[in-house]
């Protein structure tokens, strides 16, 4: 099995991105997408992280959760970089950095909390301490530093623990 | 639309011109980007302007050209974007090797002798 | 298109190309074999381009590629003067590449690819029917040339190479400009049918397409080498190693051949008000680069620099000739393509083993002093009056050198003498065919100009040969090889034959003049419906 | 026939023994002598043989096909005039074989001189016997570089090389102006043909290009028989061994102008031109001549002197235009043939024996050579036209044609007078060569104890004055019938009646000869003190040396001009040579332009969009800006190209071209990776630097310059843009593609089916581009060499390594890492999406292989090269090969079905469970396109990279500063 | 446009909306680029378009080709998984050698927040 | 209604081409490299949004792989200017 598909959920992703690309589930195209979906993880360049300990459903409502998470707060942001962006005149010097210590250590869910920070506006990853495990952050409104490290590690960090350890 | 897009294409075409005729290799290599721009864009400007007719046949069968944008001058295109991306690359690798022996990133390898 | 013998129109394209990647598989260690099939290649090229030679003669070729009809799909197009081309290429490139066998194909990587990538290049520039695809084997002979220049590195090299690819780039620029324009004037991008469309153009479309076809015009004549686009050349000829060199010296025939085709096709007698469009500036031009080529060869002080510029006369020529036009003289400015081209390839060959035996700074020195402070002092009271002798691989050198002065200068016997006797007498002869009648003075010019040149070219070959030959105190005997003799005697032959054989050869080149100068039978063959092409796509399921 | 075959073989036996002479082993004296005896005995033999047919007047003709389409063919001529020169030729030609057998020493490498010798003796048969103009200049020039392979046979010494030089320049020069003569002259007659050529005198004469043909004619006659101005290269040729001297500068190669000139005379002549061109030259020749020869010092020199005033006397006959003139220049030809060569061989004696032929280190001789010495004296009594020796006959025949009236002009007073002074300087300098040599005293030891010579040495010199003893006393019985047929054959008709005989008795020119002889050797002994003073050169002349002005006027001509124009009129620089590309261009552009205006059309297509118009503003910019930026920022300026890159992407697709748009950004992508890597190795460039530079007048002149070219250039581009977009679209070929792309292409995206059907050929040459580039490429960085200061590390990696001090993991790009490399798969899937929608929708081989490409590099940019080339093995070699060979092997799949290369063929198949497959062999190309656009496009990249771990490898240099890297 | 034409109104509002808010938020984002003043308050700023802004677009886009073509158009989804995916990798070596530069050069401490030079 | 649709897809273009415009002032200016290099990610971004608004106002799908190109391998070349910036090499 891992040796047919070490990359089982990468694999599930790229039959569906084939299927989305080509919008279609006629039977020749799920055959070559699963091909496809079969041979693609050859080109992964690093061999495949450890599978987490949790059992897959709960890993998938983790991911559910998270998924709507991420978005509220991505909508949330967006209106109030904007509300920054077009009242600049008027505002504090309120952006910062901020370190938060990090027990996360799986790559793959340090780049989807990297991804997460990213696409939320007003969040930037500036650096991560891979040995100290210290994630440093620039904050655009930096006016309360404890809401912010409880945001990441509790409504992110917790459930990307659950999904990726 | 033809005025907007013939003054671009001029644009690009002066600005790789004045950078084709600097003395120094990066600038040359930007000049030609930027010209070949400007010529991949004439190109297409030769087929004449077509907004939203895109040459691909909607449906299996024989097209009618006035449904369509000229197919022609956009696989002319195609083909020089190959062909300048090739040259590019061999202009750069010769430009380093130059750079290299001779010290200057000066066209002609050595400094202008004032 | 169902015989076999059809395909050989194609071969001169495929075969290099097939050649080309083959070798790709095959590493550095197996030289031997990458040389092998090269020769191989090169060798079935030559006989494939006399057969077409052959078969030129009787009717013009065409080939339709992937089976469509003429305007739309591309042709290949052999008629003599393609055929004459192909010849003449084959037949440089197989003297060239025994020539690298002895060291060149050592000095860098994919030397034989490339070499063969050139000859697929410049192959389907002279075939080719359609201007576009035209861009495409030029660029394709350009990239292969980029490399070949580049090859065996150096600082040289390099440098020359950088000015030649920013300037060919430019030049390829202004090529699909006006291939382009052309393109949105006329609606095809097929010679023949071009021809067809130009005479019925209207007044306000010819003028962009004349500037169409003049930005065209001055990207083949950069290639050509045309004075003041010629700079580059010598340059990059004197840096090239020496068979590469050899086989550039066909390059500049391409923007000639290119010129000549294009200009009688789309400006002939036919094409209405355009007709003779440039001619004026075209003579001009080849007029002056003879001027400057004169004036390159006796300011050059190396061998190198003296064979490029003598490519320059050599290209000043036959382009003034071509714009002079006239079937005679056209078919004379072939022959003498033909045999200056050979020459020049020798030549480029012989330099360096001429050169091998001396440094480069005792060389300079004594440039210096024979020819800056004139002549050298000598007493006549002690002269010493027993020959040396000399060694054999000198007396062939020399033999060689005094072959390759000859033809460049125009002397006789070799055919430089013929081609310049030939051209003269055409040009005289168009006043008025079997006597008297008025030349027209830039004709004078012309004449005078190729006298000239041919003495300047004399004048300088001694001075170098002198230097190289006669003075020769202290001077290590080059080693050379046969197989770096042979391809220099080889071609040095092709022109001892053009000499005895000239007239069949004229014949040839006069028919293949004429068949430029009137292209209705090009045209003709070229749009024909195919004979039994009924479209083999589409099979249907 | 047999005089036909006669004829091949006297012009080809010589050529052919000159080839095998070469082949002789270096050695060989007496074999190469034995071979070159028995070509000349036979050619000679053969010439005789042919007298019979050429006795009364007639010619013998060979004509052989060659050149027919211009009137050239090879044609050999001989009549009686052709045959005393064919006579001189061969008979004096074995007389110098033999004596140059034992003159050259016995180490010289013969094989080289007699081979040249034969083969000169080929071509000057080959002149004299052509029947047609072009072969007889063809010939011409042959004898020219023969002549300087001889004279500089010993190269070894300066003044050989100099003086063969000047001889072939100065001789081919006059060809070559004959070489137009003759063009000319068949222009105007129509033909080369010698016989048509001789039947068309008065229209040659009536034409008005008559002048211009005489005086280009006449330059290759004077410089070949050494005419003032041009007598200069005769007695630096004395450089020659002096069997060369005795053959080409007595008998041979000098007579060839005077040949032509008597050649041509019947057509040419005739005219007061004629006088004036021939014979003035051919007066002055004479008289400086003789005077410049009393006071030469070497005696080979002297004798060449002497050539030049015979070969005047010669011209000047000729010049006179007369009949009898005529007959007594041929006489004197052959006169003076005979006794020219036998007075060089008799010095060639001399020096052979003494070791010098200095006059003033000679002396006495004839105590030691007394044979020689006669006979030397005999040749030169000949010289100076003591009676009883032939010399004295044409010179008699000379005197009397000076007193005949002729023009009625001045000349003909003074002809006279002039003749007998130029004879008396005649005699003066033969005393002066026999005095010098034979009496008198030396000033000091010979180098050698002269001897008398072998006999067969000698035998030539004996032969030729037995020759002039026995013309000179009984002509008419002698040379008499031969004189008459060959100057039957130049005048025909108008053959006068002349006499031949000693005595004709107490004459005028019987006078002036007796006039000559006395005031010789009267003036011989007024100069006798000047004479042995050692002088070399004569008194009003001798700072006026021809070689001297020929090599100043040549060295400035051919090279000091010649430098500076070319660097005048040429550049070695890139930017001149761009700026002249664009100018021309330009020109070319606007010349139709301008002769017809420029009319735009009136067709607007689409109303102004403000969003459009916006992205141009942008677009704009990002190109000014572009260039603005590009000397001191290059990374903005690459920037802001790649910005002018996406919003040229995006007007394609607004203008219905999302392949363009789809192809131009993943080739953006990899060009602005490939233009880092390059980016890398350029020197720091920092701003104000060379502020200095760039405020200077001259630089801000260029920068105008450049300014209004780019200004013109792209408002130049912009005018034809528009004035093509604005005009209806002709009915182009497209038609057909949109028509036929599906019905007979197989696909819907019918640019697609153009780039692999339709126009496949063209997809075919651009990926061979691509593949050639990137072997360049590879080839080229083999051999790279950074500079010295770009080989260390960047100045970044150098901080950042101290600063991470020892962390393995490269922290910095541990989350990056991970999403680049998750893409991998993502972007090939897409790359497949691509490839295989091709045909129908916007994608295709190209596009496809250039986004894996990039996905390639992708991986290299996270891992780095060795971790991403632990993985996997990377050929892309093999990628560009298999690519090539693919695309190919789908053309050729067609020859199976005996259709043209590339023809595709598709079917639309009904699969179970898959559905409609559409499937064209047009795909296979495409994958071809695909798999060497992966492999070209990484083998470029690639190979870059590699220099960076490739350098690292160095030592690492010195730190340099830490300079911005903004660009 | 012509198909447009078969649009019910409400949602060709609710398309022209969508629409001008994505390309409301890209342009405010842009705003930001221009109106920050330092370099790391600018990198939040493109993220307002590179986010919601593009979904909006995307959204509109699904419901237009969806109600167009008759059948559910979704593939957008991939744009803004991509779009996500690969912007942090951008701007986080952006942001990493920025703040390396700066403390190199003590521009900045451990939170710096100075201007550009 | 469509006038509705058709006017603010222009104005959205307009709005987008605005964005682009702003983007380039920080490519021209900087005044960091880092700088150019968010202007152009962010012109990269506006351009793909600009091309979706293209496919909806001319109602072909046909425009959207090249939006997805941009989404998908647009960022190589920033990443690539980025880490450059950072290493001052792209490929160690
Ligand atoms: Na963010
Ligand atoms: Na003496």
């Amino acid at each position: 099995m891992r040796r047919w598909l070490p990359f089982p959920l990468l694999s599930v992703s790229l039959l569906a991105v084939w299927l989305l690309l080509n919008q279609s589930v006629a039977v020749g195209e799920v055959l070559l997408g699963c091909v496809l979906a079969l041979a693609g993880p050859r080109l992964m360049l690093a061999p495949p992280e450890p599978a987490g300990r949790r059992r897959r459903l709960r890993r998938a409502a983790a991911a559910v959760r998270l998924f709507f998470a991420v978005l509220t707060d991505i909508i949330r942001s967006n209106g109030a970089v904007a509300a920054i962006i077009l009242g600049l005149p008027h505002r504090r010097q309120t952006a910062g950095f901020l370190d938060i210590p990090l027990d996360l250590r799986h790559r793959y869910g340090l780049a989807t909390l990297a991804c997460i920070i990213t696409s939320t506006p007003g969040t930037l990853w500036v650096a991560y301490d891979p040995v100290r495990g210290i994630l440093t952050l620039h904050i655009l409104d930096l006016v309360d530093e404890k809401a912010w490290i409880d945001t990441i590690k509790g409504r992110y960090e917790r459930r990307l623990l659950e999904i990726f350890e | 639309m033809e005025l907007i897009l013939s003054l671009g294409i001029g644009v690009l075409a002066g600005s790789g011109v004045w950078l084709l005729l600097r003395p120094r290799t990066f600038q040359v290599i930007i000049g030609l980007t930027l010209l070949s721009y400007a010529v991949n864009l004439f190109i297409v400007a030769m087929g004449r302007l077509r907004i939203g007719m895109p040459p691909i046949l909607a449906a299996s069968q024989a097209g009618d050209p006035a449904h369509y944008a000229d197919p022609l001058p956009q696989a002319l295109v195609l083909t020089a974007i190959v062909i300048s991306f090739a040259t590019t690359a061999l202009f750069l690798v010769v430009l380093l090797a130059s750079r290299g022996f001779t010290g200057t990133d000066h066209v002609d390898g050595k400094e202008r002798e004032r | 298109m169902t015989s076999a013998i059809q395909h050989l129109l194609i071969v001169p394209i495929l075969l290099p190309l097939a050649a080309g990647a083959v070798l790709l598989f095959i590493d550095e260690r197996g030289r031997g074999l990458k040389a092998a099939i090269n020769v191989g290649s090169t060798v079935a090229l030559v006989v494939v381009a006399f057969a077409l030679l052959t078969l030129a003669g009787n009717r013009t070729g065409v080939y339709r590629l992937g089976g469509w009809p003429a305007p739309f799909g591309i042709v290949l197009v052999v008629d003599r003067l393609a055929a004459v081309m192909l010849v003449l290429t084959s037949l440089l490139a197989l003297a060239s590449v025994v020539f690298s066998l002895a060291r060149w194909h050592r000095a860098g990587r994919h030397f034989h690819s490339m070499f063969l990538f050139l000859l697929m290049g410049l192959n389907g520039a002279f075939l080719t029917g359609d201007l576009f695809n035209l861009f495409v084997f030029f660029e394709v002979l350009l990239a292969a040339s980029y490399g070949l220049a580049l090859h065996g590195s150096g600082v040289t090299r390099v440098k020359a190479g950088l000015h030649y690819i920013a300037v060919n780039l430019a030049g390829s620029l202004l090529f699909l400009i006006g291939v382009s324009l052309i393109y949105g004037v006329t609606g095809t991008l097929n010679m023949a049918d071009l021809a067809t469309r130009i005479p019925q153009l209207s007044t306000d479309n010819r003028m962009l397409l004349e500037t169409g076809t003049a930005i065209l015009g001055i990207a083949l004549l950069l290639k050509a080498g045309i004075w003041p686009l010629s700079f580059w050349l010598p340059t990059t000829y004197s840096a090239a190693a020496s068979p590469v060199a050899a086989l550039f010296s066909i390059m500049t025939k391409v923007g000639i051949y290119l010129v000549l085709r294009l200009w009688l096709l789309l400006f002939g007698a036919g094409s209405g008000a355009s007709a003779h469009f440039g001619g004026n500036w075209l003579l001009l031009g080849g007029m002056a680069t003879i001027a400057f080529g004169v004036i390159g060869v006796l300011s050059s002080r190396r061998l190198g620099w003296l064979a490029a510029y003598c490519v320059l006369v050599s290209t000043g020529t036959v382009l003034a000739a071509i714009a002079i036009g006239g079937i005679g003289v056209t078919g004379s400015a072939l022959f003498y393509l033909v045999s200056s081209t050979l020459a020049l390839g020798a030549f480029f060959m012989l330099i360096e083993l001429v050169e091998r035996g001396r440094t480069r700074q005792v060389d300079a020195i004594a440039v210096a002093r024979e020819t800056i402070d004139g002549a050298e002092e000598h007493d006549m009271s002690e002269p010493e009056e027993i020959g040396i002798t000399i060694p054999a691989t000198m007396a062939v050198l020399g033999m060689a050198f005094l072959g390759c002065a000859l033809l460049l200068a125009g002397l006789p016997p070799l055919s430089g003498f013929i081609a310049k006797f030939s051209l003269l007498a055409a040009l005289l002869d168009l006043g008025a065919p079997g006597g008297a009648g008025p030349v027209a003075t830039s004709s004078w010019a012309f004449l005078a100009l190729v006298i000239v040149s041919g003495l300047a070219t004399l004048i300088a070959m001694t001075r170098a040969g002198i230097r190289v030959f006669w003075r020769s105190s202290g001077r290590v005997v080059p080693r050379v090889r046969v197989i770096e003799m042979a391809p220099v005697a080889a071609l040095l032959c092709a022109c001892v034959v053009l000499t005895i054989e000239a007239g069949p050869v004229m014949s040839y080149m006069r028919a293949a003049s004429r068949s430029v100068y009137q292209p209705q039978n090009y045209v003709r063959s070229v749009l024909a419906a195919p004979a039994e092409h009924e479209p083999a796509n589409g099979s249907g399921s | 026939m047999p005089h036909q075959i006669a004829l091949i073989a006297i012009v080809a036996l010589p050529f052919a023994g000159g080839c095998a002479a070469a082949l002789f082993r270096s050695n060989g004296r007496n074999a190469e002598a034995w071979l070159g005896g028995a070509v000349a005995v036979a050619a000679f033999a053969l010439t005789a043989s042919c007298y019979p047919a050429v006795a009364s007047g007639g010619a013998i003709r060979y004509e052989l096909p060659w050149l027919p389409a211009l009137g050239l063919n090879f044609v050999l001529r001989m009549d009686g005039f052709a045959w005393l020169f064919a006579m001189l030729i061969t008979g004096i030609g074995g007389l110098v074989v033999l004596y140059a057998r034992y003159y050259m020493s016995p180490s010289d490498p013969v094989p080289r001189f007699f081979a040249f010798l034969l083969a000169f003796m080929g071509a000057m048969l080959g002149l004299v016997l052509s029947g047609n103009l072009i072969q007889l200049v063809f010939f011409w020039e042959l004898t020219s570089v023969f002549s300087f392979l001889l004279i500089g046979y010993w190269h070894q010494n300066a003044g050989a090389r100099e003086g063969a030089r000047m001889a072939l320049t100065i001789t081919v020069a006059g060809g070559l102006c004959l070489f137009a003569g003759i063009l000319i002259l068949g222009h105007i007659v129509g033909s080369y043909d010698l016989d048509i050529v001789l039947a068309s005198g008065d229209s040659i004469r009536s034409s008005p290009l008559y002048l211009p043909t005489l005086i280009l004619i006449l330059l290759g006659a004077l410089t070949k028989s050494a005419q003032f101005p041009f007598h200069f290269w005769l007695p630096n040729a004395m450089t020659a061994p002096t069997p060369v001297s005795a053959y080409l500068h007595s008998a041979t190669l000098v007579k060839a102008g005077v040949f032509l000139l008597v050649r041509l005379w019947p057509v040419l002549g005739g005219t007061h031109y004629w006088l004036w061109l021939v014979g003035l030259p051919g007066l002055i020749t004479f008289v400086l001549g003789a005077w410049f020869a009393i006071f030469q010092q070497d005696l080979k020199r002297l004798l060449a002197y002497s050539t030049i005033t015979h070969l005047g006397l010669i011209t000047l006959l000729i010049g006179l235009d007369a009949p009898l003139a005529l007959v007594a220049a041929i006489f004197h030809i052959v006169n003076h043939a005979t006794f020219k060569a036998s007075l060089f061989m008799g010095t060639g004696i001399v020096e052979h024996e003494s070791g010098t032929r200095d006059i003033r280190r000679l002396g006495g001789l004839w105590s030691m050579i007394p044979v020689s010495a006669t006979l030397a004296m005999v040749a030169a009594a000949a010289m100076a036209g003591v009676p009883l020796l032939n010399g004295f006959l044409s010179k008699e025949m000379f005197f009397a044609e000076t007193i005949e009236a002729h023009s009625g002009s001045f000349v003909d007073v003074a002809l006279p007078y002039v003749a007998t002074l130029a004879s008396i300087f005649s005699v003066t300098y033969s005393v002066h060569y026999i005095r010098g040599t034979f009496f008198g005293r030396r000033t000091g030891d010979l180098p050698r104890i002269p001897h008398e010579p072998p006999r067969w040495m000698r035998f030539p010199v004996e032969f030729l004055v037995l020759v002039c003893l026995v013309v000179g006393i009984i002509p008419a019985l002698t040379v008499g019938p031969f004189l008459n047929s060959a100057a039957r054959a130049v005048l025909g008709a108008a053959t006068p009646t002349y006499s031949l005989a000693v005595w004709h008795g107490l004459t005028q020119p019987l006078l002036m000869s007796a006039i000559a002889l006395a005031g010789g050797a009267l003036l011989y002994l007024g100069l006798r003190r000047y004479l042995s003073s050692g002088v070399e050169g004569a008194p009003l002349f001798r700072r006026i040396k021809g070689r001297r002005i020929f090599d100043s006027v040549m060295s400035t001509l051919s090279w000091r001009w010649a430098r500076l124009l070319e660097r005048l009129l040429g550049t070695r620089r890139l930017q001149p040579q761009l700026q002249l590309l664009l100018c021309v261009a330009l020109i070319a552009a606007a010349w139709p332009l301008v002769s017809h205006g420029l009319q735009v059309g009136g067709v607007v297509s689409h109303p102004f969009d403000p969003a459009f118009a916006l992205l141009w503003a942008v677009g704009i910019t990002c190109a000014i800006g572009s260039a603005w930026l590009a000397k001191f920022h290059r990374l903005a300026a690459l920037i802001l190209a790649g910005g002018a890159g996406l919003i040229t992407c995006i007007t394609f697709v607004w203008l219905s071209a999302p392949d363009l748009g789809l192809t131009q950004l993943l080739v953006e992508a990899v060009t602005t990776v490939l233009l880092l890597l390059g980016l890398r190795w350029l020197p720091k460039r920092i701003e104000g630097a060379d502020a200095g530079a760039r405020k200077t007048t001259a630089a801000r002149a260029r920068r105008l310059r450049d300014f209004l070219i780019a200004l013109v250039s792209g408002a130049g581009v912009s005018a034809l843009a528009y004035a093509v977009m604005t005009r209806p679209a002709p009915e182009s070929v497209s038609r057909f593609f949109v028509e036929r792309a599906y019905t007979e292409g197989g696909g819907t995206n019918i640019v697609n089916v153009i780039l692999v059907d339709f126009r496949g050929f063209d997809t075919l040459g651009e990926i061979t581009v691509l593949g050639v580039v990137a072997l360049t490429v590879f080839a080229l960085l083999r051999r790279f060499r950074p500079a010295q200061e770009s080989i260390g590390l960047p100045p970044q990696q150098r901080l950042q390594n101290a600063a991470d001090d020892g962390n393995a993991a490269p922290q910095y790009l541990l989350v990056p890492a991970v999403i680049m490399q998750l893409l991998f798969p993502f972007i090939a899937i897409f790359g497949v999406f691509l490839f295989v929608r091709g045909h129908n929708l916007p994608g295709g081989g190209f596009a496809a292989g250039i986004a894996v490409a990039a996905g390639l590099i992708l991986q290299y940019m996270a891992g780095g090269i060795r971790e991403v080339e632990a993985r996997w093995r990377i050929r892309p070699l093999r990628w560009i090969g298999t690519g090539l060979l693919l695309a190919v092997a789908a053309g050729m799949g067609s020859w199976v079905f005996s259709r043209p290369f590339l023809t595709s063929y598709f079917s639309h198949a009904e699969l179970p469970f898959v559905g409609a497959v559409s499937l064209a062999s047009a795909v296979v190309f495409d994958l071809g396109v695909f798999v060497l656009v992966v492999g070209a496009t990484n083998l470029i990249l690639i190979a870059l990279a590699h220099q960076s771990i490739r350098v690292h490898r160095v030592p690492e240099q010195t730190p340099a500063p830490t300079a911005d890297k903004e660009g | 446009m012509n198909a447009a034409a078969s649009l019910p109104p409400w949602l060709a509002l609710l398309i022209a909306a969508l629409v001008l808010l994505g390309a409301g938020l890209a342009l405010t984002g842009a705003l930001g680029l221009l109106r920050f003043k330092s370099f790391y308050e600018r990198v939040h700023a493109p993220t307002l378009g590179a986010t919601l802004g593009t979904g909006c677009i995307l959204i509109a886009s699904m419901i237009y080709f969806s109600v167009l073509g008759s059948r559910p158009v979704v593939h957008e989804i991939l744009i803004a998984v991509f779009l996500t995916i690969t912007t942090p990798a951008t701007l986080m070596l952006l942001v990493r050698a920025a703040l390396f530069r700066d403390r190199a050069e003590r521009r900045v401490a451990t939170a710096p927040d100075g201007e550009d030079k | 209604m469509t006038n509705v649709l058709a006017g603010s897809l222009a104005i959205a273009q307009i709005l987008l081409a605005l964005a682009m415009t702003c983007a380039i002032y920080r490519m021209i200016r900087g005044p960091r490299a880092q700088d150019r290099v968010l202007g152009f990610d962010a012109l990269y971004v506006d351009g793909m949004l600009l091309l979706l608004t293209i496919g909806i106002r001319t109602g072909s799908t046909l425009y959207f792989e090249t939006a997805l190109v941009i989404a998908l391998l647009g960022f190589i070349g920033t990443v690539a200017l980025a880490k450059f910036l950072m290493r001052g090499e792209v490929i160690e």
